[in-house]
């Protein structure tokens, strides 16, 4: 495996949505990260239809469907259906196979049809669990993942992603208590060394179907954090500390780019921008048509270097406008084609400024986003390439630097409390050893003990 | 950059189609689609008569109805075997995407006043295939829906009584005693509105009435709250309503069958969720 | 009444979202068009709140706690919250007066916490009935919707609006038979007379209590159209005679203006650009942000030139990311964050073209609501400014002349019932008489016969 | 323009505020806030021993308790008198915003540990308020909430029973046989993983078991479809936890009140749609 040691991009302003430096095809006529922007709409499947087989069948067929009816009926010229499955579609190998093929065929139709430009990307669970399941890497629930990424694979799915969760519980320690050490290691160490086993199978599955390895995202462990960050006036984690996680994030979900990925990242992965920056893939995000999903603090911004805009997820219900899939189509539909239009007109870097600058000092974890410190995260990654731990540092101290900069000139304000953790973070993370198994081996003795569901030999450690 | 000239640079195709300019077959005349042709009586003057209909003509189809009319042909005959048949290629038209709704309502109009002649002449109202009943739900003033409805139905060969709009629910039941309808149609555009539904039923249901099915459509109600009670459908299109009154009449379906099989009914696709 | 006879715009490049030549202030420090675009929220009341007042009153408080919950969060500096009243509101004005209170209590309350800037448009339903109500100038239905106008002003609303429904018998007849002078004659004649006898009402009422009357919408019978003609697929009503319809309801929203309003104009009026142009008034617009409640084929372009960015409406209930007060109101701010940006950074008009151009040939009834073409439209009205028949047919027939332009250029592409359906209404409509009074005998004429719910008593004709 | 010179240009108060850095009063000492100083104990060693809870220090904590422990002071007053004040006063500091979520870890985690340094003296476990099960619905994996949820109970003086992630309906109703809690928290993620809950409550009822109420909450969760089923109130943030467990062991109350009193019970503002 080759790690990232230098940027592919060269200069932060080559950074512009719809282009990146290593497009895909996918089949239908489809390219992404071609020069233009894709809508990618992702449905959550309804209450009940998790009961049988059959009923998930159907769900899928239906979400398919809708969208596409939709998408001819609004002119949209391309779009992305994502599946993210549920437990029981990845603890049954057959479901995946069935419901993938169910959608593919539709999607089909429609390309024939009408010659849009489509394809599916499948997302099996990640079903292995730390607490229940000794063998995370190897074990009936480890066997089911590899197997439903291959159905995914074998049955026309343009596209397989995951969203793997090694690390989480440690981390997920570590965001709750406000521990940088913990965060770090579960994100920077267990998490990239996750990534990275489950990678080097799932590539060679995709390679094999013709099927697009698509990437992972950090969802598992840095949205977790921005999550319980909320909005400004949430109580549960720091925004700073959150933003030095979000950098840890890239850091982690470079690994399966490093493993063969090749996008477009998963859309939940808020560091897609800093991955793209190293690594030239295309990438999938989400921000404003996301708050049927969730609410973040930087809904445009995430659009200003994306190659396919998403919704996240949303009910599969009605609205007076139409069923979810239909509606919510057509709001990442019309961003895209915004944004389209800015790439034709040659007006693409005025419109990603736009989107960046609205957002940029809104809050510290947008700020560390915007694609001109994103470039910087990356910088402060590669140069530690070699080493997943001590990148993932790097990261996080980087982003430090870029939040306590924007506070020097003015332009960004911190409430005492991410003042606070800001320095008490900077400062561990700082103080930490440069050798990464110095770091491991303390963390496991010191987190072994305190996180019930830490097991180091999960990780073969 | 000026207006002019960024629009100058763009290449429409990369923001949006237009598929409906897109998928535009060759320009064919009404009467020779294939299936259309299947349709259409191949006897004069019942084929002048369907032709004056898939026409929109409502002079001329009067006129040509009139003179039939004179020349002895049967009344019936007349309606059965030309502007039915004429009614029929126009709905065929339209379920194609040939055809639109102002050809409808036109050709609709034509026939309508037409049967009138012929009903002059009978004597009497023609038969129609069965009576159907259609509202707005109480509280609301949105009717075109309703409105819609009554026009497919009556071009579908159904008597179609139009309660109009803002309809208590006392009223609906007095009139499914009076005309022992097939089918209801009930639309209500709002969220407060829709819940005067489940009051019809209820009222139905106390004074020991019944229908096959109450088809309950319109902008803001939703298929879930529809069937969160009996004897409901929900209803999507208006083209669809005499669809189902025909699977109610000819294949005896009720509410339950119409909720499971409505896209097969109605032949097209309709967006689903559970 | 002082008729428009020249354009309060000299040139239409002067058109841009956030500015209006006049703007408003609606107290909490709020002003509309003065170089800010600010969020407007609309939340239709659950079902069974119709039920009591009691029920009401809190579902409309609830509402404005969640939106206004919302907005603090993530940090907007201003919102509008609209209310529409469904029919039991205005049959009872002391519900109207009730909600009122709890709503303006409400946001009054976080303005004071937070310094946020608010204010609630209320909209009193027009309850009265063609059908049922001979007298539809004078009558316990009419007198009920001026109470509840006044009761808003009374009880704190910042600004009134309403929906007239001036002429819709005939122009629903119109619509769905393809019928230019019906339409011509419900919208230019029948809608205009009913919007000014109304608003001659209700501009004092404003007045005396110190509220803005906001100003009406041509939804009744333009809106009509445009749900209709639906998607590109759909086959009820042509997207040519669509936009022609659109064209006739500016000089007829106009008159609302003319009266004394003041605006925002309301948000579902898609023909506001071109009221804009004409009279510099404030407006709302929706589009990419309103496809919870319905399918537009301009959803980018109606940002354009827009003072307010509404969602239209919405169900309220929950979605995975809050309740859909909190959603929504994200979703149109951060739209508005993004135009208030590229207006700070002078890119402003950068922003608007894009918008504009994104969808300016998609349709025939965007065409002719890009801001160069809606102040074309503009003149073709104030030329003919004294007389609300003429101006509404000169209105169409301009909007003709762009698309025929358009298709010239090969810019536009159109259906041939598209083609078909706009040759004959131009026809039509160049043929019909220039004097109003001839015009309006023959349609009465006419569509007493044809449409059962009009009567020209109504309208003291 | 470039980046940079767009960026200079903007006012960002005419874009976002952040409310958060506009609201904040003046820095003040946790004790000095006037409602701790009224929760806080003016004795010692108890003072010392709740400020050491407050100021998150679990190793001063810990050393204060053995000391005085070893002065023999009784356990179960430095429990009660002081760690559970400290703790109330993180909890009353967390209510007001001025305390986050890691103090209250923190703090909890210095409480927990000297409360068993306690027990050791004492030779048994001390009392809780009452016992309260807490598990994430069968398929579901997201368990952060429920994660919270623990510890604000034990912060509130609950023993809390921690049943894991994905766990059957039939491990519930084990756990309510055995542990009689008075109140079941359940914690749900995801669309299809929320249907356990009903699927819990039917399972109770078929083992003739009952709760006074299960707290149904999580990320996907709806509260319309919580409310779908008997039993249950539809929780929404797991600082709530031990003041609905409170309004049941002090108040009596049960599901019915809680979902009509939530607001009133948590004390805050709480979204609310019929
Ligand atoms: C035009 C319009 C009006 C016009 C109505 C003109 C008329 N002649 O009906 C006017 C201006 C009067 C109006 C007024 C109001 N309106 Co209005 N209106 C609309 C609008 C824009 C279009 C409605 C329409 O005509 N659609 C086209 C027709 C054909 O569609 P349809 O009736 O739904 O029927 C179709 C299908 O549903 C189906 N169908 C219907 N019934 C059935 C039955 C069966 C069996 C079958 C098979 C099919 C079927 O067939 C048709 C398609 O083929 C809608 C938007 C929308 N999304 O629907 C809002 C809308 C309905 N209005 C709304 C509101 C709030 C109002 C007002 C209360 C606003 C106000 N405060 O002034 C007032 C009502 C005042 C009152 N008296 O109570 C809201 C309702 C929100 C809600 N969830 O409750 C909507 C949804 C707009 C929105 N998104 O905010 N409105
Ligand atoms: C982090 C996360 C993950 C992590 C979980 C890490 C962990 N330790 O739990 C990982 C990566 C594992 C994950 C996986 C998946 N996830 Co996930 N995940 C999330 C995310 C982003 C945040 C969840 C979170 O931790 N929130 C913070 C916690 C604190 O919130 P909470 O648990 O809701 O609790 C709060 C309240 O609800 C309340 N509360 C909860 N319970 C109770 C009870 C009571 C009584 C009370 C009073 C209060 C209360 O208290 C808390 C606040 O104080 C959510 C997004 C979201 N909107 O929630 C998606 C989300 C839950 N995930 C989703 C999906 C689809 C998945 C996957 C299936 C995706 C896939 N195919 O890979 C997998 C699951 C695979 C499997 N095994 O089945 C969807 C579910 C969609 C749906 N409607 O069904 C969500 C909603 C994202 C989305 N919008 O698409 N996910």
């Amino acid at each position: 495996m080759k790690r990232f040691t230098q940027m592919e991009y060269k200069d932060p302003d080559e950074l512009l949505f719809g282009h990146a430096k290593y497009p895909i095809s996918i089949g239908n006529d489809t390219e992404i990260g071609a020069g233009h922007v894709i809508p990618e709409i992702n449905v959550a499947p309804g209450e009940g239809t998790e009961e049988s087989k059959e009923k998930m069948v159907s769900e899928c067929r239906n979400i398919t469907r809708s969208a596409s009816d939709r998408a001819v009926n609004i002119g949209l010229p391309a779009f992305i259906l994502e599946q993210e499955h549920i437990s029981q579609q990845t603890n049954n190998p057959d479901w995946t196979a069935e419901c993938t093929q169910a959608q593919v065929e539709v999607l089909e139709k429609y390309h024939d049809e009408y010659g849009i430009k489509t394809g599916l990307r499948a997302t099996p669970a990640d079903i292995r669990d730390e607490e229940k399941d000794s063998g995370f890497w190897s074990s009936d629930l480890f066997n089911r993942v590899i197997e439903s990424i291959e159905a995914s694979a074998e049955n026309g799915a343009a596209i397989v992603s995951i969203e793997t969760t090694g690390g989480k519980s440690v981390s997920d320690y570590g965001i709750s208590r406000g521990d940088p050490k913990a965060i770090l290691f579960g994100i920077g160490v267990l998490g990239s060394m996750d990534m990275e086993y489950m990678w080097e199978k799932i590539v060679p599955i995709c390679k094999k179907h013709n099927t697009i390895p698509g990437g992972d995202t950090d969802c598992s462990q840095s949205n977790t954090a921005m999550f319980l960050a909320g909005g400004l006036l949430d109580k549960d984690c720091s925004h700073t500390l959150t933003a030095l996680a979000r950098a840890m994030g890239a850091a982690r979900s470079l690994v399966a780019v490093e493993c063969g990925a090749q996008g477009p990242l998963k859309d939940c992965g808020y560091e897609n921008p800093i991955v793209k920056a190293i690594s030239g893939v295309p990438i999938s995000t989400e921000g404003k048509n996301a708050v049927c999903a969730h609410s973040d603090l930087m809904g445009n911004l995430m659009a200003s270097v994306t190659d396919m805009w998403s919704n996240e997820s949303v009910y599969h219900r009605e609205e007076m406008g139409g069923t979810t899939p239909e509606v919510w189509l057509q709001a990442t539909g019309y961003e895209a084609a915004l944004m389209n239009t800015a790439i034709e007109t040659g007006e693409g870097k005025t419109l990603r400024d736009l989107y960046t600058l609205t957002d940029k000092y809104r809050d510290p974890q947008a700020l560390i986003l915007a694609y001109d410190n994103a470039y910087r995260i990356g910088e402060a990654i590669v140069k530690n390439g070699d080493d997943p731990y001590l990148r993932a540092r790097a990261a996080a101290i980087e982003a430090g630097a870029i939040i306590n900069e924007a506070v020097d000139s003015k332009k960004m304000y911190l409430t005492r409390f991410e003042r606070d953790s800001l320095d008490s973070a900077l400062k561990v993370l700082k103080k930490l050893p440069t050798e990464s198994d110095k770091f491991t081996k303390d963390c496991i003795r010191k987190y072994s003990r305190k996180v019930p569901d830490f097991d180091p030999k999960n990780y073969e450690l | 950059m000026s207006y002019k000239d960024l629009e100058d640079k763009i290449d429409q195709r990369n923001v949006y189609l237009r598929y409906n300019v897109e998928l535009e077959g060759p320009a064919i005349k009404p009467e020779e689609d294939e299936e259309v042709a299947k349709i259409l009586p191949n006897d004069e003057p019942f084929r002048s008569i369907a032709l004056t209909i898939l026409n929109e003509n409502r002079d001329e189809a009067i006129t040509i109805v009139k003179k039939a009319l004179d020349d002895g042909i049967s009344p019936l005959d007349i309606i059965n075997e030309g502007l039915m048949k004429g009614m029929d290629a126009v709905s065929l038209l339209y379920t194609k995407g040939i055809y639109f709704l102002p050809d409808l309502m036109l050709s609709g109009d034509a026939m309508m006043e037409s049967v009138k002649e012929c009903e002059a002449v009978l004597g009497h109202k023609s038969d129609s295939k069965a009576t159907v009943v259609s509202f707005v739900a109480e509280g609301d003033p949105h009717d075109i829906g309703k409105n819609l409805i009554l026009m497919f139905l009556r071009a579908g060969g159904y008597e179609a009584i139009d309660m109009g709009r803002d309809v208590p629910a006392s009223d609906v039941v007095e009139a499914v005693k009076k005309y022992h309808p097939i089918f209801l149609t009930g639309t209500a555009l709002m969220t407060t509105t829709m819940t005067a539904f489940p009051k019809v039923v209820k009222a139905l249901e106390d004074a020991d009435l019944e229908v096959p099915a109450i088809g309950c459509g319109g902008g803001a109600v939703r298929k879930d709250f529809v069937e969160s009670f009996p004897m409901s459908v929900y209803g999507v299109e208006a083209y669809h309503t005499p669809k189902l009154a025909d699977a109610i009449l000819n294949d005896k379906k009720d509410w339950k069958d119409l909720r499971k099989e409505y896209s097969d009914v109605v032949g097209g696709f309709v967006s689903e969720y559970s």
